[in-house]
């Protein structure tokens, strides 16, 4: 026989503990590059301009906007409103794909010009340039993998919902899962201008 | 047990029969008894491996093995006996098996979750395992994994790595736990000035679960993306810094010697009032030293690195924090001693344990002092010195608390005593020999032997024999103790609930304590943690 | 054990955050064109700073939560910044 | 720990001598408190608590206040020394310190190589520290001086010897298999001494090849005699076939003056099968053209040359004189005057035996040297079992001419 204990609160603060270690996960990669930008300050800033800004801003648009979703999904169902929130669910999904589409044509190309860590011509473009590129990549294959996984949970949830398991009076997976979907999205509003505006 | 003398409580009380209702438990006793299972395993072997070590050290030369297979066999003591075994041990074990009992809780937060982090240090075990034997051979870059070498030796590091990823990830579900835990789910009247000290030092230690562990899970993944892309993040000629890697991986693990260490004085801050029969001196200043410790101990990474070719100005500001630390520990050493001033001493086993816990960890922290000044630290940093210095700590004071606690709650978690005169037996020969091996790996240290040396100069010998000697009568004395506290748990006496007197919540349940761990009604508390007045010890 | 459920935010003010946020994104952009030194770092990251406060007050509903997990993201964030800034002693000195 | 003279080791022992001395009182104070207070309240003695105090803000106080002075002393005065260790003397003789895994080269000022710090006493030395693969430590004990080499960095030490006499350096970061073996020594020379070695070298008649090896610390991973380990061995290389891998295929060649260029200055393209690619690539700022030629020729009429070490070299460079004199003292183990003609009584499987010293004796004792011990000496030599049977054949002849005088 289990205990059946309920506790909101306590999900919701567990989950930004969660959170916290997520964006101490990160810290890692940003330390590095923090002390690499110390150091290659103007090869930096060149190599920032190899990386394609449009790609970038529309990848923030999307990322930003599906934070809005999400977090319309939350109040739509303490509201109540079932049908809205999957909706809102559903689109906050499917931008999650524009954003993993979207980056991999821009890895696409990147590649085919032969960036890519441990490449040859990455090699040949010197030590501050190969350390970004380094940075870039795994920073952003992380971050990727962070929007896979808060893309599918929130599949799982709208799942849930739609089978009435996630209802007005109990929404914390919800609610959980629309916190990890914003985390991801604070990683990228720093991740993007540190990468992708560095002036020249 | 009065009522029936087959009561066996949790042990027996399960949604599930059998082996399942174990594996896929939510309670948290059960989860607790499982780590302490692999933990008591796995050191078993880290152990055999540590006098494997000492063996080969017997002699200059090649005595039992290979350079290689030396290398490796460092490498995996330390990785068991860090990750594996000190770093879950208590938190994960005691912590696991006492926390919601002692603050009147019927379960922790997310017992779901629990399970998966017993998940996650299983299966984590369990790559370290394979890692040992496939690939290309075992890890041989030490417990620190220094790039760059790690990144280019061809030993199966990645596998190594990524096994202590998953300890590391069991390691913050476990932080996460236990802080929602104490936050949420304290009984009525369990007010932060009546938690025992040993749920305070699990709080300090789940803070610096939380938020140090992710950085060695970044960093070990950088190790192996490095060996599997050869980016060169680390690699100079490209642009890399390989100090940058020691940055990171002492930010976790430098904290993580506090994760080993708090939790132990907690137990110890248990046992010293229950067996002095004194409230423990100083609560306040206890409660707050141990977060002062996980506070200041994330400030202290780098001196690791005073010789790594680090500025000095950052040799100078570390040296200093390294002092700061030292405070805490120095006002908890006090506090303990004080409390047994004009107290009713009895010196039960777990007591013993306590007070050379005690002198174990006094000789290590001091040992680190000597270690935290810049200029000694250099001719000390990389020396048996050091090595002295970690075990002292370590195994002198987080091991020994781990066998205070077994002593100590034994009873509680089997209903069963084990034989007080063995206890005494194998507590003797454990501390002697203990202090024979490591204090004389001191002194070899002082006396410039460098550490993980598969070989040494000839006047080294005597000083090394003198050791290997020693890790035979410690482990005569722990095959002593281990053997004795399994025969009190299968068929010790009986005891009843509270047979050492002391004044914590678990000790008002019954041992073994039941599955919903206070029945019906939830517990309400009205005094303080160590109210001895009116308190008496079961007979057994 | 005491529940704490959160009034509704209405839909308008997420709608208002969100447009905030499009508009300092916008900002930033236009920002990283314009040459101001060392600044052009530090304008970047001052911009992301109130982005991610919009995001975590708003969005995440920090606003809504207790003390305590305020006093959390706070202990976080001075952790994160000792980690970044005490790094910095060893790379700035060297 | 002896007491030593010189700066950088005064400067360390004083602290240590002061955080040593402070742990020590503070321990011993600790522990009797703490047995006294075990004994004189033990609870047949004390049934019940005498006292019911708490806590004390004054005890707190004072517990907080000693501790935060005392550390902070040791903090201040490890400091200032450390600064002292890290300010190298004006005047200072430098050498260039290269760490590879598992040798090292100092180079001097007059460009010339070597694998031994031959320093003069009385002058600072400073050595700049660099290493060409993965981290490395330069460790002198006796100097109290120890630095990381971190691949792309330059880092430093500086030291004085006061006395003249050979001291040791360890490698104390760890590096790999022959961690433990990477070690030197610095040799401390008095004046005259060290107006002799700094003379030009005098042709020593070893062709340049072989300086050129012994230089660069190859000698390290490759055997010269034939024996394998970590890396092929040299030995008579001209001729020989090799199965090599070159982008993951495997094909059969033989070894030539091409084929040993490419294996010197760009190993990784093509590797011998069986080895680990760890050997680092020499360019030619390290050895230069006219050298790779020299090391090349020498390599490949090796043959030609039985060349071994001569007696006395062996039983300097294994260490063999730091426990043997040669003299008829004892440092730790016999002396090897009149070894030759000695009868000695050693112990054998529990038995005392008297025995003729011959070439199988002295075979046994090189090899096995605990299978039996001499009558008053402790069982501490090492086996010399490394050493190539060539060596061991040169030393039993050596150690059988020692006939007295
Ligand atoms: C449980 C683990 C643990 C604990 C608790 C500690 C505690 C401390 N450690 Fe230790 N340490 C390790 C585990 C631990 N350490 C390990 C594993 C390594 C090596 C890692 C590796 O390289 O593999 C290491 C290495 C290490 C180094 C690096 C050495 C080197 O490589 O050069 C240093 C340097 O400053 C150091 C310092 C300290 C200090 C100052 C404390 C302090 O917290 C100690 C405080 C305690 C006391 C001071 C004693 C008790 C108090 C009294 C007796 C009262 C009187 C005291 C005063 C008046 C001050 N430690
Ligand atoms: C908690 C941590 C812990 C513990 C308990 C130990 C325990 C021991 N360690 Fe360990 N050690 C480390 C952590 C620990 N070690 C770490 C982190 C390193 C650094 C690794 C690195 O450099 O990367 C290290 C390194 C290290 C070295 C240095 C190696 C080197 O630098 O070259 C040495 C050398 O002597 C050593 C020895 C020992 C010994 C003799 C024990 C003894 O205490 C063991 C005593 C046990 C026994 C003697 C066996 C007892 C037998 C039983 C219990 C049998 C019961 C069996 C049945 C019932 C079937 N250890
Ligand atoms: C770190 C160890 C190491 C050092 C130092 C080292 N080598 Fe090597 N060497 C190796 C290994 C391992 C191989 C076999 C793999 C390969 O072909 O690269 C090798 C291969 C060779 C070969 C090819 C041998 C054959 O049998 O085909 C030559 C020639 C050689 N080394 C010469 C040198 C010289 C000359 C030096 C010093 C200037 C040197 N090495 C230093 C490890 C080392
Ligand atoms: Cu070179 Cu250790
Ligand atoms: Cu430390």
């Amino acid at each position: 026989m289990s205990i059946e204990h309920r506790d909101d609160t306590g999900a919701r603060f567990g989950m930004w503990l969660f959170l916290y270690t997520e964006v101490i996960l990160f810290s890692g990669l940003f330390i590095l590059y923090a002390m690499a930008l110390a150091k290659y300050p103007a090869e930096f800033s060149d190599a920032s301009h190899k990386l394609n800004i449009y790609f970038g801003s529309i990848n923030t648009l999307v990322l930003l906007t599906s934070s809005l979703t999400i977090a319309l999904a939350v109040s739509a169902i303490q509201m109540g409103r079932i049908k809205q929130t999957l909706i809102l669910c559903w689109i906050t999904i499917a931008l999650a794909l524009v954003f993993l589409i979207n980056k991999y044509f821009e890895w696409s190309a990147e590649i085919s010009h032969g960036i890519y860590p441990g490449s040859e011509q990455l090699a040949e473009m010197g030590p501050g340039i190969t350390t970004f590129f380094n940075l870039y990549y795994f920073t952003a294959g992380l971050h990727g993998l962070h929007v896979f996984i808060g893309g599918t949970l929130i599949g799982v949830v709208a799942v849930m919902t739609a089978k009435g398991k996630v209802t007005s009076d109990r929404y914390t997976l919800l609610e959980n899962s629309a916190l990890y979907w914003h985390l991801v999205d604070l990683v990228w509003i720093f991740l993007f201008p540190l990468y992708y505006l560095l002036y020249h | 047990m009065s009522e029936s003398t087959t009561y066996t409580g949790f042990w027996q009380e399960s949604p599930r029969p059998g082996i399942l209702g174990w594996l896929l438990s939510t309670d948290h006793k059960r989860i607790g008894i499982m780590y302490l299972t692999c933990i008591i395993s796995l050191f078993i072997v880290g152990a055999i491996l540590g006098l494997a070590i000492r063996l080969e050290l017997i002699a200059p030369g090649e005595t039992i093995m290979g350079a290689q297979t030396y290398n490796a066999t460092f490498t995996v003591h330390g990785i068991i006996m860090i990750f594996m075994f000190l770093i879950p041990s208590i938190p994960a074990a005691f912590g696991n098996l006492l926390l919601p009992i002692q603050i009147g809780a019927r379960d922790v937060s997310f017992p779901k979750l629990n399970l998966l982090s017993w998940y996650c240090y299983i299966v984590g075990a369990i790559l370290a395992i394979i890692a040992i034997f496939s690939g290309g051979g075992a890890p041989d870059t030490g417990w620190t994994f220094y790039v760059p070498f790690s990144t280019q030796t061809t030993t199966n590091v990645n596998l190594a790595a990524f096994a202590a990823f998953m300890l590391g990830f069991s390691s913050i579900l476990t932080g996460i736990n236990f802080v929602t835990t104490i936050h949420r789910l304290r009984c009525e009247g369990m007010t932060w000035g009546r938690l025992p000290l040993f749920v305070w030092t699990l709080y300090a230690t789940a803070w610096i679960q939380v938020l140090a562990t992710p950085m060695i899970g970044i960093t070990l993944v950088l190790v192996i993306l490095e060996r599997v892309f050869g980016a060169g993040l680390f690699d100079a000629a490209r642009g890399g810094d390989p100090i940058l890697f020691q940055h990171l991986f002492w930010i976790y693990s430098h904290p993580a010697v506090y994760i080993m260490i708090l939790p132990g004085m907690g137990v110890i801050s248990e046992i010293i009032p229950t067996f002095a029969r004194k409230p423990l001196f100083g609560y306040w200043a206890m409660a707050f030293s141990s977060l002062g410790i996980a506070f200041a101990g994330s400030l202290v990474w780098a001196h690791h690195m005073y010789a790594s070719g680090m500025s000095d100005f950052a040799v100078l500001i570390f040296s200093f924090l390294t002092f700061i630390v030292a405070i805490p520990s120095a006002i908890k050493v006090f506090n303990w001693i004080s409390t047994l001033y004009k107290g009713s001493i009895e010196m039960a086993p777990p007591m013993l344990y306590a007070l050379a816990f005690i002198f174990n960890f006094a000789i290590g922290g001091l040992g680190g002092l000597a270690l935290g000044a810049a200029a000694s630290d250099i001719h000390l940093h990389d020396t048996y010195f050091v090595v002295g210095h970690f075990h002292y700590v370590m195994f002198g004071g987080g091991g020994f608390a781990l066998f205070a606690a077994m002593h100590y709650w034994l009873p509680k978690f089997t209903g069963r005593m084990y034989n007080h005169k063995v206890a005494v037996i194998g507590w003797a020969l454990l501390f002697v020999g203990f202090n024979v091996t490591y204090m004389t790996m001191q002194a070899v240290g002082v006396a410039g032997m460098p550490r993980r040396y598969y070989d040494y100069l000839p006047e080294f010998t005597t000083l090394n024999q003198v050791a290997t000697a020693g890790s035979w009568v410690m482990g005569l004395g722990l095959l002593i103790m281990f053997v004795n506290l399994w025969r009190g748990m299968c068929s010790g006496r009986r005891v009843g609930k509270n047979p050492w007197g002391a004044t914590t919540l678990e000790w008002e349940v019954p041992s073994p304590p039941p599955l919903e761990n206070f029945g019906e009604e939830d517990p309400v508390v009205t005094k303080g943690p160590y109210n001895f007045k009116g308190v008496v010890a079961d007979e057994y | 054990m005491s529940e704490e459920t959160h009034v509704p935010v209405p839909y308008r003010t997420f709608i208002l955050i969100w447009v905030a946020l499009l508009i300092l994104t916008g900002i930033t952009v236009a920002v990283s064109r314009v040459d101001v030194g060392a600044l052009n770092i530090w304008v970047a990251l001052g911009v992301a700073s109130i982005k991610s406060s919009l995001v975590i007050f708003f969005f995440m509903h920090l606003k809504q939560e207790s003390i305590l997990f305020k006093i959390g993201l706070l202990t976080m964030l001075v952790i994160l910044a000792i980690f970044v800034g005490m790094t910095f002693l060893d790379i700035l000195y060297r | 720990m002896n007491p030593l003279t010189n700066p950088t080791a005064q400067a360390v022992d004083e602290v240590l001598i002061y955080i040593f001395g402070f742990s020590l009182i503070l321990l011993l104070g600790i522990t009797a408190v703490t047995i006294y207070f075990v004994i004189r309240y033990r609870r047949s003695k004390n049934p019940e608590p005498t006292s019911d105090v708490a806590h004390s803000f004054w005890l707190e106080a004072v517990w907080t206040l000693l501790p935060t002075i005392i550390v902070l002393t040791m903090f201040w005065y490890g400091w200032v020394n450390y600064v002292g260790l890290r300010e190298v003397p004006e005047g200072a003789l430098e050498v260039k310190a290269t760490a590879r895994m598992w040798s090292w080269q100092f180079e001097y000022p007059d460009g010339r190589r070597d694998n031994k710090l031959t320093v003069p006493v009385g002058t600072p030395v400073k050595v700049t520290l660099v290493s060409v693969d993965v981290l490395h430590s330069f460790f002198a004990p006796a100097f109290r001086i120890k630095r990381d080499m971190v691949p792309g960095m330059e880092t430093y030490v500086w030291f004085t010897a006061t006395e003249a006499g050979t001291y040791d350096i360890f490698c104390t970061e760890y590096c790999g298999l022959g961690h433990s073996d990477m070690i030197t020594t610095i040799e401390a020379l008095n004046e005259e001494e060290y107006a002799e070695w700094s003379k030009p070298a005098a042709p020593s008649g070893e062709p340049r090849g072989l300086i050129v090896i012994n230089e660069q610390g190859c000698t390290g991973c490759h055997s010269l005699d034939g024996s394998e380990g970590i890396a092929p061995s040299l030995f008579q290389l001209a001729g020989q076939t090799r199965r090599i891998v070159v982008n993951g295929q495997t094909k059969e060649i033989t070894v030539d003056e091409d084929y040993l260029k490419r294996a010197i200055r760009d190993p990784e393209s093509e590797m011998v099968e069986g080895y680990d690619p760890m050997m680092p690539p020499y360019d030619s700022a390290t050895v230069s053209d006219a050298d790779l030629q020299a090391v090349i020729d020498y390599l490949l009429d090796k043959e030609t040359e039985p060349a071994g070490p001569d007696a006395k070299q062996l039983l300097e460079e294994n260490g063999c004189l730091g426990c043997h004199s040669n003299d008829g003292s004892i440092i730790v183990g016999p002396s090897f005057k009149g070894i030759g003609q000695r009868q000695v009584t050693v112990e054998r499987d529990g038995k005392k035996v008297t025995l003729q010293v011959d070439a199988a004796y002295l075979r046994r004792a090189l090899l096995d040297p605990n299978g039996e011990i001499v009558e008053g000496f402790a069982p501490m030599m090492p086996a010399a079992d490394y050493l190539p049977e060539a060596d061991i054949d040169t030393l039993v002849e050596h150690l059988l001419q020692q006939t007295g005088d």
